[in-house]
């Protein structure tokens, strides 16, 4: 039994190194390539998966892939003026939805309290982060302001979108893969 | 009641200096209650050209006809084609997604717009038709072992009862027991529901075992379209293609180099056993 | 463009610094023949470079105009309740001609760089950082690995959609709650297929004795070649002329 | 003692519920004793499910045994310092090609394992360029894996751990995902390697064509080492690997069908050459 034991925590740096990359490549390609219709334009799925990667892997994982997977994209589409501010505004996202989520023991549920404020927080942050880049990049307030609704629109998708395949995950029992930090 | 195809041009990336012939020029037939075996090398087209017959990918130039009627015209329902022509992807798990095996496979006709006695009837019959028994109905498909999580893809398709069913390599990586029910299962719907059948495989001895026609795909091109004794007598031109034809065609075809007075046109071991022994009893 | 990523990552810094510090005409020029000269020194084709502007253009109309109309000062043209002044006019140029310097300049990273040179030269420029703990040689590999998988989970996800798709699902038309729900049957495989490569991935690299960062020797370990070294004397320059322009202008 | 050798190795799987109680043990090796030699080909067979990835996993300590124990290279390894050793010792290739390439460049990914065990720069390069060369790959070198065949990026996967310079290499279902170019391609590779660099090479399939050329096969079913010998001797058992859900080449079965109608052939027929060879014997003697 003990040998086991010890097989587990020696796995443990490769397993993270992988889960939190594959985490990052999947926020990259949902930011990429899959892209809903919605009123004012197409929203990408960038955010769920931060909230899907922050919710399930916590925050470590939360920071990099959420900051790292998002600027990727940019950098991949050509939006490089936007690396920088994207790699900011996504790692704190990520990391706030991984601390409210969960609680002193570092467990978290779906259907809670703290889930859904964890959701929110996240998702007003990234709203006000890229109105704040937008008026930084363009030189006005007025520019970042204006984008402001569409994102507020994205956002409230990408949290419908989290909830329902957040559910169909742990149903499946998805857990049982995550490894236990 | 048949698809054909007419002069079906595909195109990658069209217009642009990364120009690809994925598909070219091909017409072909495919009449009801057919058994026909797709064959090619990697990158040969093939896959292209069965997500031509269920509109997933649209011809760049050329005509597909579903019974007649254009599937490019104008009020033609793809996802009536779709649910018409099922199409089995290679892996099984780009398809499985819900919580346990039954509803997954209910997926299908909940898409059709039935109602639930209607498709919940139409998963049981489905799954029987894999040999999906009921006491794996409430287990979650990721559970499932590489052949069982075949099956239940297959079966997510087969619940739309379509007319047309189209295997991309379903036994790939399956152990040859595996691949063997799986292959059963198949040819029973064929013959039985008279279905039609579109078997992509990389065995020639599965394609020659059961097929009625064969159909090879090299470079985007229709090369072939014959009878499998036919189409294996090319074994020289196939295997330049990258293809080969069954260990029992190169038996065959040895023995008669060496002066072994028979035919070789056999594809199966039991056509090989029979003209083998018919040329010894003889003596 | 053969430079070490290193030069190449502090190069668009620095651009991008002066761009935010610059703030008159001067700065501008002398920055324009900063960008322009690396842009031919660099070999990649204008239009390339122009080409990367086109998401932008949004972003850069709007502040254009919102600067025309909205600065105060001596008014030169009026109609209606529009004024257009000689500092909005100023303004507005200036906005434009920083914002196009900026995606030039960082478009010009992204064609002269692959991802993985980048990763290189972060994990090398960013090495001081592991005094306070932070697991570079972790971050580094995350990245790589990620960007290893990519493109396969772009096919990936194609394939998917498809095979979704042969089953009758739709992800375009419907509401909200509707369009949310389409995600599951695309999401959750992908999901589960890359825990699925995650831990074979894992599996493989311990097999090949990975264990973490220690003792690992490289195989292509960066070196500042000379031309590094003129490199970073040419933007040192370019900054302090820049600064002196600003103090003194 | 030969390079791998185990000795009544056991594995059992946990499955263990949500609050980490034990739901179920599964015995996926049972009691296995085997002694494989520096140098030599072994093939293990057997359906999927039948214990024979988990066992090759012993053979590169990616499981340790539950009971028993295996020794790599005379190392045993439940030795927890013994375990980089051994992974230098028998390096191991698995079946989906895509998720055991690292690097985004062909050479930089057969440099991840002598990286990882602190191989000096040059010394990097050299193996580098000797491996790739040793798998018929030098032409790749520089590109992406993502444009690679299946059976290329296998090869480039060979590589890689042939970089680590181990003496035994472990492919465990390496062809199962590939077509059958892909799959011709990996197992010549594999032959050279096994005779011109003398590696020990113990190759895991379900592809009766692909071992014919072993020097000895190990049938494995429900955990248990169920037939052991030679091609030939395995081969001529047909009956009997049917039952343990495996299959013959058409030839070995060709030659089976025929002897039992009476035809005088030898028991065990694995080639062409072979059956031409018999059959014209028969045939002339007939014709006489």
């Amino acid at each position: 039994m003990e040998q086991t034991v010890k097989a587990k925590e020696r796995k443990s740096t490769a397993l993270f190194i992988c889960m939190t990359a594959l985490a990052t490549a999947i926020i990259c390609v949902a930011t990429m390539v899959i892209q809903i219709p919605i009123p004012l334009g197409y929203a990408h799925l960038g955010d769920s998966c931060i909230l899907l990667a922050s919710v399930f892997f916590g925050w470590k994982t939360g920071i990099f892939a959420g900051g790292v997977g998002s600027a990727m994209a940019d950098f991949l589409t050509g939006y490089s003026q936007w690396v920088l501010p994207t790699l900011i505004i996504k790692s704190v996202q990520g990391f706030l939805i991984a601390k409210i989520c969960r609680n002193r023991e570092g467990e978290f549920k779906i259907l809670s309290v703290r889930t859904a404020l964890a959701a929110a927080a996240g998702i007003l942050e990234m709203a006000l982060g890229y109105v704040a880049g937008g008026a930084v990049l363009a030189g006005s307030m007025a520019a970042g302001i204006a984008s402001a609704p569409g994102l507020l629109l994205k956002g409230v998708l990408n949290i419908a979108v989290f909830y329902v395949v957040a559910l169909a995950l742990e149903k499946s029992g998805v857990k049982k893969f995550i490894p236990v930090k | 009641m048949a698809i054909t195809l007419e002069h079906v041009e595909y195109k990658y990336s069209e217009g642009t200096p990364m120009e690809t012939d994925a598909l070219h020029d091909v017409s072909l037939e495919i009449k009801d209650g057919e058994f026909i075996g797709l064959i090619g090398h990697t990158g040969s087209g093939k896959s292209t050209l069965i997500q031509h017959l269920n509109g997933l990918m649209r011809a760049t130039s050329g005509d597909i006809r579903y019974n007649g009627g254009s599937i490019y015209a104008e009020g033609f329902s793809m996802k009536e084609l779709r649910s018409r022509v099922g199409l089995v992807f290679q892996y099984p798990e780009h398809q499985l997604f819900e919580v346990d095996v039954f509803t997954d496979v209910c997926f299908g006709p909940k898409n059709q717009g039935l109602s639930k006695e209607e498709t919940e009837e139409r998963a049981k019959e489905a799954l029987s038709l894999v040999g999906i028994g009921e006491n794996y109905y409430k287990k979650s498909p990721f559970e499932l072992s590489g052949g069982e999580k075949r099956r239940v893809a297959i079966a997510g398709v087969l619940a739309m009862r379509p007319e047309v069913l189209i295997l991309d390599e379903p036994t790939a990586g399956l152990d040859p027991k595996g691949r063997d029910e799986i292959l059963g299962q198949v040819v029973r719907l064929h013959r039985e529901r008279g279905m039609t059948v579109i078997l992509v495989s990389h065995s020639m001895e599965d394609v020659a075992k059961y097929v009625d026609r064969i159909m090879v795909m090299n470079h985007g091109e229709l090369v072939f379209n014959d009878t499998p004794k036919a189409v294996f007598a090319h074994y020289k031109e196939l295997e330049k293609m990258g293809l080969a034809a069954p260990q029992v065609t190169y038996i065959a075809h040895a023995l008669k180099d060496a002066g072994f007075p028979m035919k070789t046109d056999v594809i199966t071991v039991e056509e090989a056993e029979e003209a083998i022994l018919c040329t010894l009893g003889k003596e | 463009h053969k430079l070490d990523p290193r030069t190449k990552l502090f190069g668009t810094l620095v651009l991008i610094a002066a761009l935010f510090v610059a703030d008159n005409l001067f700065c501008y020029i002398l920055a324009a023949v900063f960008l322009f000269g690396t842009i031919r020194l660099s070999k990649v084709p204008v239009k390339h470079i122009v080409k990367g502007l086109k998401p932008v253009i949004f972003l850069l109309l709007f502040s254009v105009v919102f600067n025309l109309f909205l600065t105060s000062g001596e008014v030169l043209v009026r109609f209606w309740v529009f004024k257009i002044t000689r500092e909005g006019l100023l303004r507005s140029g200036m906005m434009a001609v920083r914002l196009i310097f900026l995606v030039m300049g960082t478009s010009l990273l992204t064609f002269t760089t692959t991802p993985n040179q980048l990763t290189d030269g972060l994990e090398r420029s960013l090495r001081f950082l592991r005094v306070v703990r932070v697991p570079v040689h972790e971050i580094a590999m995350m990245m790589s690995i990620a960007l290893r998988f990519i493109p396969i989970l772009v096919e990936e996800t194609d394939k998917i959609m498809k095979a979704q798709m042969a089953r009758g699902a739709d992800f375009e038309s419907g509401g909200l709650i509707k369009k949310a729900k389409a995600m599951i049957p695309l999401l959750v495989p992908l999901f589960i297929s890359a825990f699925r490569r995650a831990s074979d991935l894992a599996m493989a690299m311990e097999a090949r004795c990975y264990h973490g960062g220690e003792g690992r020797t490289k195989m292509k370990p960066l070196r500042y070649a000379a031309r590094d070294r003129a490199a970073y004397l040419v933007l040192l320059g370019f900054l302090a002329c820049i600064i002196l322009l600003k103090i003194f202008l | 003692m030969g390079i791998i050798k185990t000795k009544n190795l056991v594995y059992n799987y946990i499955k263990r519920d949500e609050e980490e109680k034990i739901e179920e043990v599964s015995e996926a090796v049972k009691n296995v004793s085997l002694d494989i030699k520096e140098g030599e080909f072994v093939a293990i067979l057997g359906h999927n499910g039948s214990g024979k990835s988990t066992l090759a996993k012993h053979m590169n300590a990616l499981l340790l045994p539950t009971e028993g124990t295996i020794w790599i290279g005379g190392r045993d390894s439940l030795d927890e310092d013994n375990l980089w050793n051994i992974r230098q010792t028998a390096g191991m290739v698995f079946q989906n090609p895509d998720n055991q390439i690292i690097a985004s460049v062909v050479e930089e990914d057969v440099g991840f394992g002598p990286e990882n065990i602190g191989v000096p720069t040059d010394e990097i390069w050299k193996r580098v360029d000797e491996c790739l060369k040793a798998v018929g790959m030098s032409a790749y070198r520089t590109h992406s894996p993502n444009r690679l065949s299946g059976g290329q990026k296998q090869r480039v996967a060979i590589a890689g751990v042939m970089a680590m310079e181990p003496k035994c290499i472990v492919l465990d279902e390496p062809t199962a995902m590939l077509d059958p170019n892909g799959r011709r391609e990996v197992i010549r590779t594999v032959l050279e390697l096994n005779e011109k660099k003398g590696i020990t090479v113990i190759l895991i399939t379900h592809y009766m064509e692909e071992v014919i050329h072993a020097d000895r096969i190990i049938v494995m079913d429900e955990g248990e080492i169920v037939m052991e010998g030679v091609p030939e001797e395995i081969f001529s058992r047909v009956e009997e690997l049917k039952k343990y859900r495996l299959d013959v080449p058409q030839v070995t079965e060709l030659a089976y069908e025929l002897r039992k109608k009476g035809v005088p052939m030898r028991p065990c027929i694995l080639t062409v050459e072979e059956f031409v060879t018999e059959i014209m014997d028969t045939y002339r003697k007939h014709s006489e």
